[in-house]
Parts: C-alpha cells; sequence; structure tokens
C-alpha cells in the first residue's frame, strides 16, 4: 500500500509542477504576447541554461507594491476601482494631469483646455499623439471617447450627459463642447480621471465587453505597454516609440515596472527593508521605525508625519438616532476624542491629526481660520463633559456613564471593518477616551459588507469613513459631507451617511461646484459660509488625515519625490488615480544606481 | 518420558507483592500421553501450562527443572527458549478466536509464520491440506480472513497450525470453553486423532471441565491453590479418587459426563486461599474435612500407586496402614 | 482484583509515571498563571499605556505592543481563554464525538449510515465557512462563543476515531457474547465498549482539547477570533500584523506560540502518561 | 458488494447535496449587498454611475432573481463549472481564479501530507520499539504536533529569510521570472515552496508519530501478537503485522485530518503569502468576496468528499473487519 501511496505522490507532484505553469497558460492573450514579445524566455527551456538567468533585469525594473489587493485580473479604464495598476497613467493616459502638491493642471494629450464662455468649453489636443499601435490619437478618439458615456449609461462618466450637451470636432485637433448647466469643479476633475480609449479597437465593443470585459492586453498611448501578469503580479514595459519623449522630451527612467500584488504586512516590510520592492505603498505599521534605520529606506517627509495626507478619516454618526441627532453631543464627542493618542499610539505619528474643518493640508488656504478659532474644537475632556452637563446630560443611575436629557440609557457601538488593524485600535482608543467622559461607546468590528450595508442602510451609530480621496476640488469634499438628495440607499460614492439635512448647506455646495476653478476668491468666500454651518453643526467629526502611504527603497533607484529641497514633488503614489495625479512623472525624475 | 518436570516454581511479580501462584510442581509426560489439568479457575492451572513455553512479562521464574524428550527446556532463558517453540512446544491459546492476525489472509499468515522458524512452506503444504481436511476445514479458509470463519473453525485452525510442525508437546489451553457442547466434542476427538496420528506426542489439556477431560485424557492432573493434588489414570481420578479434594471435586459432579460449572463448588465450606501469602503446608488444609496437625507441612507429591500420584498425608497414612 | 485495590494501583502508577507528572506540572504552572497572572499584572487589558513599543522592564514585565499595550497583561488573559476553549471545546466535541462513534460503530447498518452523513457534512464543509457567517452577524464575539463553535463543529475528528475503535471491539468476543446474553445497546455500549476502550477515550478528550486550542490560534491568526479579550492567537495575529518579526518586537510573538505550543505539548506528553497508566500492558512494555 | 458500493455513493451524493446548498448559502446568508461592496471597491466618484452599475450588475450576477431560481441556477451553473464572477479579481470567474490557485495547493499539501503520514507513522513505529527510544524520541513529536503552524511558519520565515536570508519569504516564485517551464523557473518555485512545505510537514509529522506510537502499542498486545511469540515467530514478523494493523486507524485520521489540514495550510499559506486555496479564501474574506469565497469552499468539499471517499474505499480493500462487518450491516 505504501507503494501506491509513493506512486500517486510523485505522479502528483509532476502534475502540480506541470499545473503550476497554468496560469501562463491560462491566460491566452498573455502567452501569445510574451512568445511575440521576447521568445528567449520560450527558449530558456533547455536544461542546461545557467539558473542565474532572469526575464527582469533589476536595475532596470521598478518594482512596487501596494495597489494590487489580488491578482491582476482587469486592464479596463473604464473599471474605476479594479483596473490593474497602472492602466490608467502608464497604459491608458488622460487629458490633463492634476497635481495636488502644486494645485496645477499639467496639459498631457491635451494641448490646452479653456472656458470660451459660461458655456462652451474649448479643448485643443497635442498633434502626434499616438497609440502604441502607430494610430495617432486624434479629437474623433476623444470624442469617442466621451460619447461612450453617452450610449452607456453604465459608464462611470455617464452622469457627465446630464449637464453636457455635445461634442463638436472642429478639426482634428479641436473639440467644443456645449454645456447646458457648467460644473465647472466636477469637470475638472473628469479632465484628468476620463482615459482616453482608441476608437479604432473600442468602437466595436458592445456595453457589456466594454463595461466589464477585462481588455487584456490593453492597448493605450502611455509610456508603457503590456508585456505580462500572473497570479502575483504585472509587467509592464517601456514604450520607446512613446510620443511624450519627443512632445515633452520626457525619459521614463525603469524599462520595466513591476507590481507586486499585495502580502502580508511582514513580508511586503521585508521585501522593502531589503530592497526587493522599490516603491510601497501598502500602509506598513512601524515603518517610522526603520526609516533612516541604515535600510535605505525614505519617505516624503524625513520626519513624522513622514507621509503626505491624502484623505480625511471621518468620524461619521448617524444624525437619525438620538442622541447624534443632538449638535451638542456630537460637539462634546468632538472634544472627548483623543485624536493625538490614534496619531502617536496607532500610527505611531505617521498620520497627522486632522483640522476641525478637516481639510486636507492641500487645501488650508480653504480654512477661514477665524470661523475655525471661533467654532472650533480639541481634545479637552473637561470642556467635552461641560457640553454635556450644559445639555442636560447626566449619570442619572450611577454606572458611571451620562443619559439622555430624557433619562434614557446611552448605549452606543462605534464599528470599523473587521482586520482593518490600524482603525480597529482607532475605535479602540476612541471609545476609551469617550468613555472617558461618561459616554458609553463599545467598538465593534462587524465582517466589511455588514458594516457598510448597516452605513448605506442609515442603520449605525458611529463609523469611521474616509470615501472621499485627495483630488483637484474641495467641492468633493463637500459633496461628501453634505451630499443630497438624501436617498433610502446612501450607496458608496455618495456620502452623508449620516443623513444630515439642511437645505441651505445643500445650496451652498451646488454653488460651489458652479464656480469655476481658478476664481479662488469665490470659492474662499462659499467656503466660510459652508465651514460656519459645518463646525456648528459638526455632522461628521474629523479626526485625521490618513497618509499617502509610500516607503520607497534607494538600493535601485534614487531621486523620489520628497520634501528635499530640489527634489521632486509628485505623490509618490501607484494607486489608481494617482498616476494622473503627477505620480508617472515621477517616472522620468527616478535614476538607476546601476548608472552611476 | 516425553516431559519431565521437577520442583518447578513460578510466581507472579504484582504491586501488592509475589503472588506464589505455581510452588513445587513435579510430575512427568509420557510418550503420546494426554493428560487433563483440572482445577478451580486461579488454581494456577495455566500459569503452569504458559510457563512450559512462554514466561509472560510479569511471570518470574524461580527454580525447576524441566526436560522435554531427555533436553533441558530454557524457560528462563526468552531467547534460547525461542529454538524450541513451536518445533518441540507448541501450544493452543485460550483465546484461540482471536489468535489469528484479522488482517492476513489465513493462508499467507501461516506460511509466513512457518518460513519465519525456517521451514520451506511448500514443503509443508500438503500436510497442511490434509490436516485441514482432517479436522473438516476446506482448503478454501486460506483464502479467507480470520473474521469469515465461525468460532468452531477457528478454533481447528489454531489446532492445525499449533501442530505443524509435529511438536513433541502441545499445550491446549481451555480449548473447549467458548464453544457449544458438540463442537467441544469434536474438538476434543481431534486432539485424541492428532496423538494417535502423531502429529504430536504429547498434550497438556489445561480445563475446568473435568467431563471433557473424561473423554480423552489418558490421566488427570487436579491442582489446588499452586500445589498439585494428585495425578491418575483418568479412571482412577474419576472412579476412586484419593485426594479429599479431588474427591469433592468429582462428588460434585452431578453425573459423569454432565457439565461441571465454574462456581466454587458448593460442597466445601469456605474459599481457596489468597496466592499472596498462602498458609505454609497443604493449602487445601482450611477447607479439608480431614486435616490434622501434619498437614502444617508441605505434602510430597508422592506415587502411590501405579501412576497414581497425591499430595496428602492423611491418604500417605491410611496407604500405610493398608500395607 | 477489587475495585479498591484497581484504584490504589491506578494512583500508585500515576503517582510513579514520569510523563504523567511532567505534564501535568506543566499545565498546572500554566493554570496557576492563568489564574493568579491577572492580579499581578500592573496594568489593565488593551489599554495604550505606554507610547509605544518597550522591550520587557520591570515596569512592562514582558515589554509593551506597538501600540503601547501592556503584553503582560494580554498574555495571563490571553493564557485563561486557551483554557476556556481547551475545556469548553474539546470537552463539547469529545462527547459529540463519543454519542456519534459509538452509535455509529456498534449498531452499523443505517445508523451507521446516518451518522456517517452528518460527520462528512461536517467534516467536509469547511468548519470557518459557518464561522465566516457567524462572524459577518455578530459584531461583538467572546471566547465562549468561539469554543462553542470549536466544539460543535471539530468532534467528527473524534467521532471518526472513536466508530473505528468500536468497530474492532465489536467484532471481538466479549461483545459478542454480551450480545448473546442478551445485554442493551447503551449497556453494552457503556459496559462493555466504553471500559474498554477508556484510555482511548482520554486520549481523543486530551487530543481533543490540545486540537480545540490549537485550532482557536489559526482562527484568531486569520482574523476570525474573538473581538473582546485577548487571546494568544490574536496576539499573534496582531503581532504580524504590527510587523514585530522584522521590527524585531520578539517579545511579542515568541511568548504566546511558546505558551500554546508548551501547554499543549504537555496535554499531550501528559496524555501518554494516563494512557500508561490505565493501560498495564504499556507499562511492561 | 456491489449494493454497499451503491449505497456509500448514495450517502456521498446526499452529502454532497447538503453541503453544497449550505455553500450556497454563503453569498446569500451575508448581510450586505456583495454588489453594493463591489462598487464600495470600485470606488468611483460619480453616485449616478454607480446607480446604473448596480443594476447592471445585480443583473449580472443573477441576484435580481427569485431565490428558488437563482438555488436552480446555481445548481445548473455548477455542472456546467460556473461559479459566477470574482467580485474581488472582476471580472474574472470564479473559476479561472480557483484553477491558477489549485497547482500551488496540490504543490504544497499533497508532498506534505503525504510524506509527513508515511515519515511519521515509520517514525512512530520506530519510536514504539522500546521504552527508552519511545521516551527519549517522543516527547520530539509531541512537541511538534502541538506547535501552532502559523508560528512555526513565522518562526522559520524569520530564522531563514530574515536573519539568514537564504529564502525567499513570500510568493510562489520570483517576481523577476515568468511561468515557464524552465529550470530557473522551477527552482524558483522549489525555493519558495520549502518554507511553507516545512511548517507543515513538520507539524503533521509529529502528529502521526504519536498516533502510530499509540497504535503500535495497542497492537502489539494484541492476542494474534501473543500468539506468534508463543510460537517463537520473530520480532521483525510481529512488528510488521502490528504496523500494517496500526496503518489503518491512521488511514482513516488521514481523511479526517484534512479538513483541519486545510486550515493549517491556510495559515501557513498566509504567514509566507502563498497563493493557494488557502490565501485566496483569506483575500476573499477581507474583501468580502463571497462568490469567491464560495468556489474556494466547494473545492475543498469536494476535495475533502472525494478523499472520503477513496479512503472508505481502500479501507473496504485493506481491511477485512471493516469490509465483512459493513457486508452484515448492509444484508
Amino acid at each position: 500500500m505504501r507503494k501506491i501511496v509513493l506512486a500517486l505522490l510523485s505522479v502528483l507532484i509532476v502534475a502540480g509542477f506541470v499545473m503550476s505553469c497554468a496560469p501562463a497558460a491560462a491566460e491566452a492573450p498573455a502567452a501569445e504576447e510574451e512568445v511575440a514579445a521576447e521568445p528567449a524566455a520560450e527558449e530558456a527551456a533547455p536544461v542546461e541554461e545557467a539558473p542565474a538567468v532572469v526575464d527582469y533585469p533589476r536595475e532596470e525594473t521598478l518594482y512596487t507594491m501596494g495597489k494590487q489587493w489580488g491578482p491582476p485580473t482587469s486592464w479596463n479604464p473604464m473599471q474605476q476601482g479594479s483596473y490593474a495598476m497602472g492602466a490608467i497613467g502608464l497604459c491608458y493616459e488622460t487629458l490633463f494631469l492634476y497635481n495636488p502638491l502644486t494645485d496645477e493642471y499639467i496639459p498631457w494629450i491635451a494641448e490646452s483646455g479653456a472656458w470660451l464662455d459660461d458655456t462652451t468649453y474649448e479643448l485643443k489636443i497635442k498633434e502626434g499623439v499616438t497609440f502604441s499601435d502607430g494610430e495617432a490619437l486624434t479629437a474623433d478618439d476623444v470624442k469617442f471617447t466621451f460619447e461612450m458615456g453617452k450610449n452607456f449609461k453604465s459608464a462611470f462618466y455617464s452622469e457627465l450627459w446630464a449637464w453636457l450637451t455635445s461634442i463638436e470636432k472642429v478639426d482634428d485637433y479641436t473639440l467644443k463642447l456645449t454645456f447646458s448647466s457648467p460644473e465647472y469643479q466636477k469637470w475638472a476633475n473628469y479632465l484628468y480621471t476620463v482615459a482616453m480609449l482608441p476608437e479604432h479597437i473600442w468602437s466595436t465593443l458592445t456595453e457589456e465587453q466594454a463595461i466589464t470585459g477585462a481588455n487584456q492586453p490593453p492597448l493605450g498611448s502611455g509610456p508603457y505597454v503590456y508585456e505580462a501578469a500572473d497570479e502575483t503580479k504585472v509587467v509592464w514595459e517601456r514604450n520607446d516609440s512613446w510620443w511624450g519623449i519627443e512632445e515633452m522630451g520626457l525619459n521614463m527612467a525603469p524599462k520595466f515596472i513591476i507590481d507586486i500584488a499585495n502580502i502580508s504586512n511582514n513580508a511586503a516590510l521585508g521585501m522593502v527593508l531589503q530592497g526587493q520592492v522599490d516603491l510601497d505603498n501598502n500602509y506598513l505599521p512601524g515603518i517610522a521605525s526603520v526609516i533612516n534605520g541604515g535600510y535605505g529606506i525614505t519617505t516624503y517627509y524625513p520626519e513624522a508625519p513622514y507621509m503626505l495626507s491624502g484623505n480625511t478619516a471621518w468620524l461619521v454618526m448617524n444624525l437619525k438616532k438620538a442622541p447624534m441627532d443632538d449638535a451638542a453631543f456630537r460637539r462634546a464627542v468632538a472634544f472627548a476624542i483623543k485624536v493625538e493618542d490614534i496619531v502617536t499610539k496607532d500610527y505611531g505619528n505617521i498620520v497627522l491629526p486632522a483640522n476641525p474643518t478637516g481639510l486636507l493640508p492641500v487645501w488650508d488656504k480653504f480654512v477661514d481660520q477665524a470661523v475655525v478659532d471661533e467654532l472650533g474644537f480639541s481634545y479637552d475632556p473637561a470642556e467635552a463633559k461641560k457640553i454635556l452637563a450644559d445639555a442636560g446630560y447626566k449619570d442619572v443611575d450611577g454606572d458611571g456613564f451620562v443619559e439622555t436629557p430624557d433619562g434614557s440609557q446611552i448605549a452606543l457601538e462605534i464599528g470599523c471593518p473587521n482586520g482593518w488593524s490600524d482603525w480597529m485600535v482607532a475605535i479602540q482608543i476612541i471609545s476609551q477616551s469617550l468613555k472617558e467622559v461618561g459616554i458609553n461607546v463599545e467598538p465593534v468590528y462587524p465582517d466589511y459588507s455588514a458594516l457598510t450595508a448597516g452605513l448605506y442602510g442609515g442603520d449605525f451609530d458611529m463609523v469611521i469613513n474616509n470615501d472621499v480621496q485627495i483630488s483637484n476640488t474641495v467641492w468633493a469634499y463637500y459633496n461628501f459631507i453634505f451630499y443630497h438628495p438624501i436617498k433610502e440607499q446612501m450607496i458608496s460614492g455618495t456620502g452623508n451617511y449620516g443623513r444630515y439635512e439642511n437645505q441651505e448647506v445643500f445650496d451652498l455646495v451646488d454653488q460651489l461646484d458652479a464656480t469655476p476653478i481658478d476664481d479662488v476668491a469665490g470659492m474662499q468666500a462659499i467656503i466660510s459660509e459652508i465651514q460656519r454651518i459645518q463646525l456648528t453643526d459638526l455632522p461628521m467629526i474629523p479626526l485625521w488625515y490618513n497618509g499617502v502611504w509610500s516607503q520607497v527603497s534607494n538600493t535601485y533607484w534614487t531621486n523620489w519625490p520628497s520634501s528635499a529641497e530640489g527634489a521632486p514633488k509628485y505623490l509618490p503614489a501607484t494607486w489608481n488615480g494617482y498616476w494622473n495625479m503627477g505620480a508617472v512623472l515621477m517616472l522620468a525624475e527616478l535614476q538607476s544606481t546601476a548608472a552611476e | 518420558m516425553s516431559l519431565r518436570v521437577e520442583n518447578l516454581t513460578v510466581y507472579y511479580q504484582t504491586l501488592k507483592g509475589v503472588v506464589q501462584a505455581l510452588e513445587d510442581a513435579s510430575f512427568s509426560l509420557g510418550d503420546g500421553e494426554i493428560m487433563g489439568l483440572a482445577g478451580e479457575s486461579g488454581c494456577g492451572k495455566t500459569t503452569l501450562g504458559t510457563s512450559l513455553i512462554q514466561l509472560s512479562g510479569r511471570m518470574r521464574y524461580m527454580r525447576g527443572k524441566l526436560e522435554l524428550d531427555g533436553q533441558e527446556l530454557p524457560v528462563w532463558d526468552n531467547q534460547a527458549m525461542n529454538a524450541f517453540r513451536y518445533r518441540k512446544v507448541s501450544l493452543i491459546p485460550q483465546y484461540a478466536m482471536s489468535a489469528l492476525n484479522p488482517t492476513r489472509k489465513i493462508g499467507r499468515m501461516t506460511r509466513e509464520l512457518i518460513e519465519s522458524r525456517s521451514v520451506d512452506f511448500r514443503v509443508v503444504l500438503p500436510e497442511l491440506k490434509r490436516r485441514l481436511e482432517l479436522v473438516e476445514l476446506s482448503e478454501k479458509v486460506l483464502d479467507m480472513y480470520p473474521i469469515e470463519l465461525s468460532g468452531g473453525m477457528k478454533q481447528r485452525m489454531v489446532m492445525v497450525l499449533s501442530t505443524l510442525l509435529n511438536p513433541s508437546l502441545l499445550i491446549a489451553d481451555e480449548i473447549t470453553s467458548a464453544l457449544d457442547v458438540s463442537t467441544q466434542k469434536a474438538v476434543v476427538k481431534m486432539l485424541a486423532e492428532f496423538r494417535d496420528r502423531e502429529f504430536v506426542k504429547s498434550v497438556m489439556v489445561i480445563t475446568h471441565d473435568i467431563s471433557v477431560l473424561y473423554q480423552v485424557a489418558d490421566s488427570i492432573m487436579v491442582m489446588y491453590a499452586g500445589q498439585l493434588s494428585e495425578k491418575a489414570p483418568a479412571d482412577a481420578i474419576i472412579k476412586n479418587p484419593r485426594h479429599p479434594y479431588t474427591k469433592m471435586l468429582i462428588s460434585s459432579l452431578p453425573k459423569i459426563g454432565v457439565r461441571h460449572t465454574e462456581q466454587v463448588l458448593s460442597g466445601i465450606p469456605g474459599k481457596p486461599p489468597l496466592l499472596l501469602d498462602p498458609p505454609a503446608g497443604c493449602r487445601f488444609r482450611d477447607r479439608c474435612p480431614v486435616a490434622f496437625e501434619k498437614c502444617l507441612q508441605v505434602p510430597p507429591f508422592l506415587e502411590i500407586q501405579k501412576d497414581h500420584y497425591v499430595a496428602c498425608w492423611k491418604e500417605f497414612e491410611s496407604h500405610a496402614q493398608a500395607k | 482484583m477489587s475495585e479498591e485495590k484497581k484504584k490504589n494501583e491506578l494512583l500508585f502508577f500515576a503517582l510513579r509515571n514520569s510523563k504523567l507528572k511532567i505534564g501535568a506540572a506543566i499545565v498546572f504552572l500554566f493554570v496557576l498563571f492563568a489564574i493568579f497572572g491577572p492580579s499581578f499584572a500592573k496594568y489593565p487589558l488593551n489599554e495604550f499605556v505606554a507610547g509605544g513599543p518597550n522591550p520587557p522592564s520591570a515596569d512592562y514585565y514582558m515589554g509593551t505592543t506597538a501600540y503601547g499595550q501592556d503584553v503582560f497583561a494580554q498574555f495571563v488573559h490571553g493564557l485563561g481563554s486557551t483554557f476556556i476553549v481547551g475545556l469548553v471545546g474539546g470537552g463539547i466535541a469529545t462527547l459529540l464525538g463519543m454519542l456519534v462513534g459509538f452509535f455509529g460503530g456498534y449498531k452499523g447498518g443505517w445508523v451507521d449510515e446516518l451518522l456517517n452523513g452528518v460527520t462528512n457534512i461536517i467534516l467536509v464543509i469547511p468548519t470557518f465557512a459557518l464561522l465566516l457567517i457567524m462572524v459577518a452577524y455578530l459584531k461583538l464575539r467572546g471566547i465562549l462563543l468561539e469554543s462553542i463553535f470549536i466544539g460543535l463543529t471539530c468532534w467528527p475528528w473524534a467521532a471518526r476515531a472513536i466508530r473505528a475503535q468500536t468497530f474492532s471491539l465489536v467484532s471481538r468476543e466479549f461483545v459478542d457474547l454480551a450480545k448473546l446474553s442478551g445485554m442493551g445497546t447503551l449497556k453494552i455500549i457503556f459496559r462493555e465498549i466504553a471500559p474498554n476502550m477508556m484510555s482511548y477515550l482520554f486520549m481523543t478528550f486530551i487530543l481533543q482539547f490540545g486540537g480545540a486550542i490549537l485550532n482557536a490560534a489559526t482562527l484568531d491568526f486569520v482574523g476570525l477570533g474573538p473581538t473582546q479579550g485577548a487571546s494568544l492567537g490574536l496576539m499573534m495575529n496582531w503581532a504580524t500584523i504590527g510587523s514585530a518579526l522584522l521590527l524585531g518586537y520578539w517579545w511579542w510573538f515568541v511568548p504566546p506560540g511558546l505558551a500554546i505550543t508548551a501547554i499543549v505539548g504537555a496535554l499531550y506528553i501528559m496524555n501518554v502518561g494516563l494512557d500508561e497508566v490505565f493501560n498495564p500492558k504499556l507499562r511492561e512494555m | 458488494m456491489k449494493r454497499y458500493f451503491l449505497r456509500k455513493l448514495l450517502i456521498y451524493l446526499l452529502t454532497f447535496f447538503i453541503a453544497v446548498t449550505i455553500d450556497w448559502m454563503i453569498p446569500r446568508f451575508m448581510p450586505g449587498d456583495p454588489v453594493l461592496n463591489m462598487l464600495a471597491k470600485a470606488g468611483s466618484v460619480h453616485a449616478e454611475a454607480q446607480e446604473v452599475m448596480y443594476g447592471y450588475l445585480t443583473t449580472a450576477f443573477g441576484l435580481d432573481l427569485p431565490i428558488w431560481q437563482q438555488y436552480l441556477n446555481f445548481w445548473n451553473a455548477l455542472f456546467h463549472g460556473d461559479l459566477g464572477v470574482s467580485v474581488l479579481q472582476f471580472p474574472r470567474p470564479v473559476v479561472d481564479v480557483i484553477k491558477s490557485a489549485i497547482p500551488f495547493d496540490l504543490l504544497l499539501l499533497i508532498p506534505a501530507i503525504v510524506l509527513s503520514w508515511i515519515a511519521g507513522n515509520k517514525f512512530g513505529a520506530f519510536a514504539a520499539r522500546s521504552k527508552r527510544m519511545d521516551n527519549t524520541l517522543l516527547p520530539v513529536g509531541y512537541i511538534l504536533t502541538a506547535t501552532p503552524y502559523m508560528w512555526l511558519g513565522i518562526l522559520l520565515g524569520w530564522v531563514f529569510a530574515i536573519i539568514l536570508k537564504i529564502i525567499p519569504i513570500s510568493g510562489a516564485f520570483s517576481y523577476a521570472l515568468k511561468p515557464a517551464l524552465t529550470w530557473t523557473f522551477v527552482l524558483s518555485v522549489l525555493e519558495h515552496w520549502i518554507l511553507p512545505f516545512a511548517s507543515l510537514f513538520i507539524v503533521m509529522f509529529g502528529g502521526w508519530a504519536i498516533g502510530m506510537r499509540n497504535m503500535i502499542i495497542y497492537e502489539l498486545e494484541a492476542d494474534y501478537a501473543h500468539y506468534l511469540e508463543a510460537l517463537g515467530a520473530p520480532k521483525r514478523l510481529i512488528r510488521r503485522y502490528a504496523y500494517n494493523n496500526a496503518l489503518l486507524p491512521q488511514l482513516s485520521g488521514l481523511a479526517l485530518k484534512l479538513g483541519v489540514i486545510v486550515a493549517g495550510a491556510m495559515a501557513t499559506e498566509i504567514v509566507f503569502s502563498y497563493p493557494g486555496i488557502g490565501y485566496l479564501i483569506l483575500m476573499a474574506i477581507q474583501n468580502s468576496d463571497y462568490f469567491l469565497l464560495q468556489g474556494c469552499f466547494l473545492f475543498i468539499i469536494i476535495g475533502v468528499l472525494l478523499a472520503n471517499f477513496i479512503i472508505d474505499i481502500v479501507f473496504i480493500l485493506i481491511d477485512p473487519r471493516t469490509r465483512l462487518g459493513m457486508q452484515g450491516g448492509a444484508s
């Protein structure tokens, strides 16, 4: 019988080996690509081949990690969240780039864009932009791309056509867009988030193919082309005939960019420390303690907070439930939370405590300090107790926790998804500090979908949320806090999960949307009004700024973006939407250590 | 004389101390003799039986001399004894029902056993088949697993297996206890048959069931509390027992040929002594109706008539008077 | 030998079986630690008392986590939950296993098939599939819940083992005799079969006890463990999340793993000791 | 015998049916809406588009149908090898996702299980030879089997990958390679495979060793062993019988362990980010990709059932007691 077992074993091992190469075979198009791309790898089969040979020489390769949760499976730029790292930015390109650090729009595919009047926008496209198959990218492709939103309702920018009436082609490189009601801020956002597609390939696709297809291999106009992909990574190869080399004199340093699908913190940090990953965009607990620790690991700032701020973590409260429906109570909560503990103990100082307005540092110019001084808040348990007492919250039954003015018990839950370790610690700290002022709040960790279901359906007490990311427009922030109209299901991408209702502020937000992006004074005026209401009612409480997690190894590549004098000033992130927020320019700045 | 035993003494090592299971047993077994060994359970008959072939873990060989066909049996030396086991001395164990490896076909197991004793199986095979026939087992059993055999069949299979190498002495331990009366008879008859065909020279049948013995045994030896009481030809024991214990044993049998049950003898007051520290002298003393001061010494096992051995002072006296 | 004597003998052997003594001593030690440890903890459980990670010191006996929680507090509380899991989880699993195993093995036929079917189902449904649904619904999960869950899902092992053992016993003579003598099923099972595999049942229970502990550790490690209190598995989970290895916070992830290994290992050794005590044959080996 | 097999088969089909039904419930029993999760992950800026997308995907996943229909469709799809689309790896079919993970599991689990079983049994039998060896060798076994998989994994990774830096700590093969049947690749696969394999093997090995040791000691005290001794059979033969008989319970143990092993493998795969089913399950859990989860569990269910069935049959072939006992039960 043991013989049988052994036989079985050996057979299966062999089978295992053969099958372990299945992923390559499985992705038929990819496999073909490889054959075409490098016959060398295919001929490498013979036994006498030296084991040292690798497909991607290290000194020419940029290893990144942090975007890909699970294997890369989609190269479709229409799938905003799920497309493989770099599909937009490296492969497909947008009309403009937007760099939040300098608050400038960088013409990319577009030569220029301008509002001729309140309802017409003229878009000029660079001549000589080509797709990687040599086809020129012209006004037709741009027109086709935008009109896809009209034809395919499930395209993520289809709502654009609610206020865009027509696109007409003036000449091969000029388009005139006519709007019914100009939403300047939103439009500016589209300008750098919608990737331009090759009409000659996409025009034949059905809606299903176009929206849900994997689009592998992708064909774009960008500086990199699809090389290969498997369970663990996606490989991009530099396109040496990229139009940008001539048009913009940009030479991307890495020949290959390999993005590794995320692995456990331990392994990730290990690979960073050993220089196996050059750019890591994971949240790595304890990273602060290894920076300047002789590993050649650096971050944007050499000292705390180390990271740039990427979004605000909000305490979302359910305003339809007592006592959260009472502004005074919410205010007390705001004063009671010891954010400082979250910053130091939970995050080890790699995040910043949030400004009472919740606006990211890049938007400091929109913070109305007068309003903040008057209505702002900070950690002050005594004040919190006082506010509670004044509002009639007293500990009637002597259990150490206050009851509502009408004497009913307060027992609240603060939730975050199970397994989100940093937030789990954060809500423990919050509940600890709220209990200290007599507010009974228990941390709970439901599974992600249970939590979101509760959040969207309005069945929750308190939840941490950071749905809205850094972007070109502060409007997006207020659209998140004061999203309207209030619906039965406030699904992701909306906001205002606490169901705060106040028509006045709603109108202000819409007004802001309709303010031209260059009219800073106009925006400031509206925003300070909004901030007054926001800080009076506190529909959400800003806690801290999550970082643009980014730790880089200087072993193989240097001249990374950083706060240092003369260093590149870009967001060093590979996440979706970040390449086109300037990160792609970082690639031209990188210097290989092998070169020296 | 195929087997001669002198002063064989075997104790058991237990926590409570030493159990004196077998005390100075001296007897002999003639060629072709089938000797029954009878006595209440716990009287040491199984100890005597097994001590002739293999001392189990807790048995301690104290003293004594054993001789089989003129050769000394080194029972105290497990290794040396191996040479004698199976070839010279063999055993049909009490647990014959479960004596066969349940996961081996009987034939294969037999072969492996035989060959492990460096005997060529092919040579033995024909004989094996013949003997199977003799005990009314078809050759097919060799292709069967033990579980496919009935109790009686297993019993007979073990008989054949144990005697396959024609041992000089066969110890049959409680071979009938688990069987129903009719099978018992068959098994017992075969035992005789085996002897007649000289598969075995002599047999020691250990049982508490005298009636069984009466059917086959040439002689019967009675034990009590680790001591030999009486040994004589079967008829003599049944018809004319001399030792008081034997007398009671026999008289307590309702009628000859009827099965004697396993209970403590009804007729006799008292219980057999604990063998942890047995009383000095004759161990039957306390229960013996005719006991007297002499019985404080251990009575020798004397031949008071041809082939009739007894260990009882009273008997010696009356015997002396008779002369 | 009379009951009284048997007891004494068992006791006697128990007292001179070194495996049993060593194993029991280690387990006992940890039990004491679990019971009295918390009262020695300087800091409340899971509270963020220190600024950040600290190596062991007079102040923090076993150092602190990367978040500044007292490791000692977590450790001693974790020990407690470990034993709860073992006791409750292992206990429930063994009882269910005995029930199913005995009847299946003894009755055979359709009863066996039925029980077998049930066993198979529990066996093939990856236990944490059920746990997942539970996790999704229960925002708060305690140790006891986890224990019960483990108990309810981990019995097939015991059931199968006991069933197999029962099978081999059923085909033995004494069971046949008992049947012939017209004994009832329950009687035979608990008078004839169970005693004949006492040591085996003991082994099963202790294996289950240890198994439950290891199971819990795994669940905790993949983040499906309790959300309240502390457990050794959770400590390891958080330690890996906090990159304790690479940052060299050995005091955070070594003790819990060691403790589990020591406890479960000691249990097994103890178990073999018991085995020898119960089974005279093994003593003679 | 035939009748018996049919009955067994029936039982297994029934088991399969129930297990799969429970499995089917997973995504539907979960609170929340898989499509919403997916959109939430997509993190698109514009809610309006999402609503369109939502309707669209709900139909795509067939979640708008009445529940009974969904159930029927599920079975129907099942027999066409269609387990729906992964949320985490949208738009990739679940089957694809699992297919690409299976080889790594086979590579990791089969050798680990089988080798540890064989080696463990040998070691256990060896340890049972004498009191001295038993006392010296076996505690090792206990310690090993008492070690939590992931802890051993962590320690191994710590020593070999981080301190000694001789073995990579994560992944299934070098990121600098493309899957292809070259020596470079195979070596790379082995090098990444060794640590997870070792941590699984070592722990299981201890378990089997102990199991065998206990079994064989019982067997050596069985009547047939004593009988053979009495007939002067050499220790060798008796040990061989005892060993073979002791293998049976060990074999049934093998079938039973599978479930546990899967969990253990999961922990190990997580520690080493080894892209097998276990790792996939964790991914699915963390991203509440219940369709993928469903698929993984289905795979495990089938695997465990199959293994059980095979072992049942093997048992019937090699253990007459079981066979005849069962026949008795069947007739």
